[in-house]
């Protein structure tokens, strides 16, 4: 579906505030690139913009699939997962209702969301409702839909943010598992990531110099 | 033409001269019709109140033109993205308010002794007229109630196209409604069917009406330029 | 089960929250539709000329209050971003939310319509016209008043900003409904005026998810 | 001429206030868009200014 994530010359502006400009960035298949930068730079921003959520104001976003250009539309509905702070979860509704659904309308299966839930030792919790659920847990089970519905394309804001030593291990492999598996991860973070990956700065580097994409 | 003027430095050029020779020139048309009007004799049937015709019809008409210029305005600023097509819907919403309230409080002091009722159901137009002026406090209301300006701008927008497709439904829904619990339409008034010596001030006023309403907008979105581009100059200051 | 299906049968859980979504609404028309005798006083000839008249208008009332929350939790707890990037665009999801509002809250509410308006003195061979009248109404309130939902999303400030956006849109349902049950009810003519109602209400349905689409992203960015 | 314009026999009790609440709305709108001119023009000249100096 997305093999190749083609940012070029991205500027994004917040009401009147240019975040950066002239941000180049790719990132092929197989591939995870970390998002650094001080708070507020935009590392937000650029994900939602990436997402399709905020329209660039210079600048493209392209994917493509085998060298040949994917609509966004296509690609952002039918490829893309994002995790944001928030995890669109409904506390008023059951663990397993929301994930089911969240797996199936992303391109799912109710099968594969139980093994994912299996997979992140949610199988338990499943039946409680996700008002009782602590942060790490309701993280966890966002993460379960990542694995239950494969799509290409990783948008993560500080995934790690909530989870414990342990639960952090487990996610690290999964990343490595999407890696591998020819997958693509855009994550924002402040703390490093458990796999390999290459870094990009958004916003200006300590030492004032431009935004530089590898 | 209207390209042309998206460009703000060219607008401002234009604007410059053309707001105030509207004004004058609007002011001229209501003076000399007004006193046209006033020295029309007495109308046999609403005697002297046919006065307020004058200053009634044309403050309903221009409310509506108003909300269809909010709802142009929109439509470009949404679909072409023109930042002064924004300033201008912005910049439009309470002149538009304000004359749907002169029209309003017009027909009123005409229906009274017309009609012995200070608010009269059975004209379809005075009636539109309030749907309108509730349809531009909905859209300020929408506005001010957002504190980021550019999605309340977008949200206002999205709102004046609605607002401007249901326009014409509201209009044809309401004389429709009034056609059918009053049998007859009750008021002719404004229509071509008027004597000569009324219909010409009426015309006159209207006319004058409208380039006053031209001159007041161009400049509310003069003053919205300036007012965009003091913020962002002060904005960039305290960044620098 | 497709998309669409998994989608409804989410957006009609959240909307019927235990009988929540269905209780409030009548809960407020049956409330509301009482103040009129205990204002106007309890003589029948003047409550029966008003009844279905002021049902009418509660109706509309009770269908717009329900709904500020329709987009507003998805919007703030993160839900409607996941929504974004499902595979129906945002105007069909829009569109599945304001019919399953339809659904749990505008159905109950025209089933208590006629039931009202009776109570209110309305003659019962009118029961019939009311409920269809307050059902394709109610089309249109859940459409109409999901814009005005999707509008004031921006604004962290639903509740009475929508109904002041929205109440004018609402005319023309207004005055196509109440005049489809008063002809009912005087043996005048009244297809013409369901028919327009019908007509209104699909229009709504047809166009709304648009401007709400677009209101959603609007507030995403 | 004016005498014939002003008599406007009884209904004058309408008739002037009509004129009058048009006058006050119109007032209103012409000092409001003015100022707001003015005190906009005023302010983005000055920051101008400030931003060169």
């Amino acid at each position: 579906m997305i093999e190749t994530l083609k940012i070029e010359g991205l500027a994004l502006q917040r009401g009147e505030r240019i975040l950066f400009r002239q941000l180049d960035l790719r990132a092929q298949a197989g591939e995870a690139v970390a998002l650094v930068g001080s708070n507020g730079a935009g590392k937000t921003s650029l994900l939602r913009a990436v997402a399709g959520f905020i329209r660039p104001a210079e600048g493209r976003i392209l994917f493509e699939d085998k060298d040949q250009a994917v609509p966004a539309d296509d690609a952002r509905r039918l490829g893309c997962h994002m995790l944001g702070h928030q995890d669109g979860l409904k506390t008023g509704r059951s663990a397993r209702d929301e994930l089911i659904f969240q797996a199936r309308w992303t391109g799912g299966t109710a099968a594969l969301a139980l093994a994912a839930a299996e997979r992140l030792g949610l199988t338990r919790l499943l039946d409680l409702e996700v008002r009782v659920l602590s942060a790490g847990q309701r993280r966890r089970l966002a993460l379960a839909r990542l694995i239950a519905s494969p799509r290409p394309l990783w948008l993560l804001d500080e995934p790690l943010a909530p989870l414990d030593t342990a639960s952090r291990a487990l996610f690290g492999t999964l990343m490595a598992e999407h890696v591998a598996g020819g997958g693509i991860i855009l994550a924002a973070v402040h703390d490093p990531l458990p796999i390999p990956v290459r870094t990009a700065r958004v916003g200006a580097a300590p030492s004032g110099a431009e935004a530089v994409g590898p | 033409m209207f390209a042309a003027l998206a460009n703000p430095a060219r607008f401002m050029a234009f604007s410059r001269w053309a707001a105030p020779i509207l004004g004058v020139l609007g002011a001229g048309l209501v003076g000399y019709g007004l006193w046209l009007g006033l020295n029309a004799p007495p109308d046999y049937q609403q005697g002297e109140t046919v006065k307020i015709m004058f200053i009634h019809v044309p403050a309903a008409w221009v409310s509506m033109m108003a909300y269809a210029c909010l709802g142009g305005a929109s439509f470009f600023s949404l679909v072409f993205r023109h930042a002064l097509a924004d300033a201008a819907a912005r910049a439009v919403a309470p002149l538009g308010a304000i004359f749907t309230g002169i029209a309003l409080v017009t027909g009123m002091l005409w229906g009274r002794p017309m009609w012995g009722a200070w608010w009269v159901w059975g004209d379809a137009r005075l009636v539109s007229v309030l749907v309108l002026f509730l349809l531009f406090l909905g859209y300020m209301a929408l506005r001010a109630s957002i504190d980021d300006e550019a999605k309340g701008a977008r949200a206002a927008e999205i709102l004046a196209l609605v607002g401007l497709i249901n326009l014409p439904i509201i209009k044809y829904s309401v004389e429709w409604w009034n056609t059918l619990h009053q049998g007859e339409s009750v008021m002719r008034a404004g229509g071509s069917a008027l004597a000569p010596v009324y219909l010409t001030p009426l015309l006159l006023t209207g006319a004058g009406y409208s380039l006053a309403f031209g001159a007041l907008w161009l400049a509310r979105i003069r003053a919205e330029v300036w007012r965009r581009r003091a913020t962002s100059l002060a904005l960039r200051a305290a960044l620098a | 089960m497709s998309v669409v299906m998994v989608l409804l049968r989410r957006e009609l859980s959240l909307a019927w929250a235990r009988g929540g979504g269905a209780l409030l609404a009548v809960g407020f028309f049956v409330a509301a539709a009482v103040m009129l005798p205990l204002s106007l006083g309890p003589t029948p000839a003047r409550l029966a000329g008003v009844s279905s008249g002021v049902t009418w208008v509660v109706l509309s009332l009770a269908s717009l209050l329900s709904l500020d929350r329709m987009f507003e939790r998805d919007f703030e707890d993160g839900a409607l971003d996941l929504l974004a990037l499902g595979p129906l665009p945002l105007e069909i999801v829009s569109a599945i939310k304001c019919f399953a509002q339809w659904t749990v809250s505008g159905a109950p509410l025209a089933l208590a319509a006629p039931v009202v308006a009776i109570g209110l003195g309305a003659r019962m061979t009118v029961a019939p016209m009311i409920f269809a009248a307050a059902a394709l109404g109610g089309l249109a309130f859940a459409f109409l008043g999901g814009t005005g939902a999707a509008l004031a999303l921006a604004s962290r400030r639903g509740g009475v900003l929508i109904a002041v956006v929205v109440l004018p849109l609402l005319t023309p349902p207004v005055i196509f409904g109440g005049a489809a049950i008063a002809n009912f009810n005087e043996g005048l003519p009244w297809v013409g005026a369901l028919s327009l109602l019908a007509a209104y209400a699909l229009g709504c349905v047809a166009l709304t998810p648009f401007a709400m689409a677009g209101a959603c992203r609007n507030a995403q960015s | 001429m004016i005498d014939h314009a002003l008599s406007v026999g009884k209904y004058a009790a309408f008739i002037w206030p009509a004129y009058g609440a048009s006058a006050v709305g119109f007032a209103w709108m012409i000092v409001d868009t003015l100022a707001r001119a003015r005190r906009w023009r005023r302010k983005a000249d000055s920051l101008e200014k400030h931003k060169e100096s």
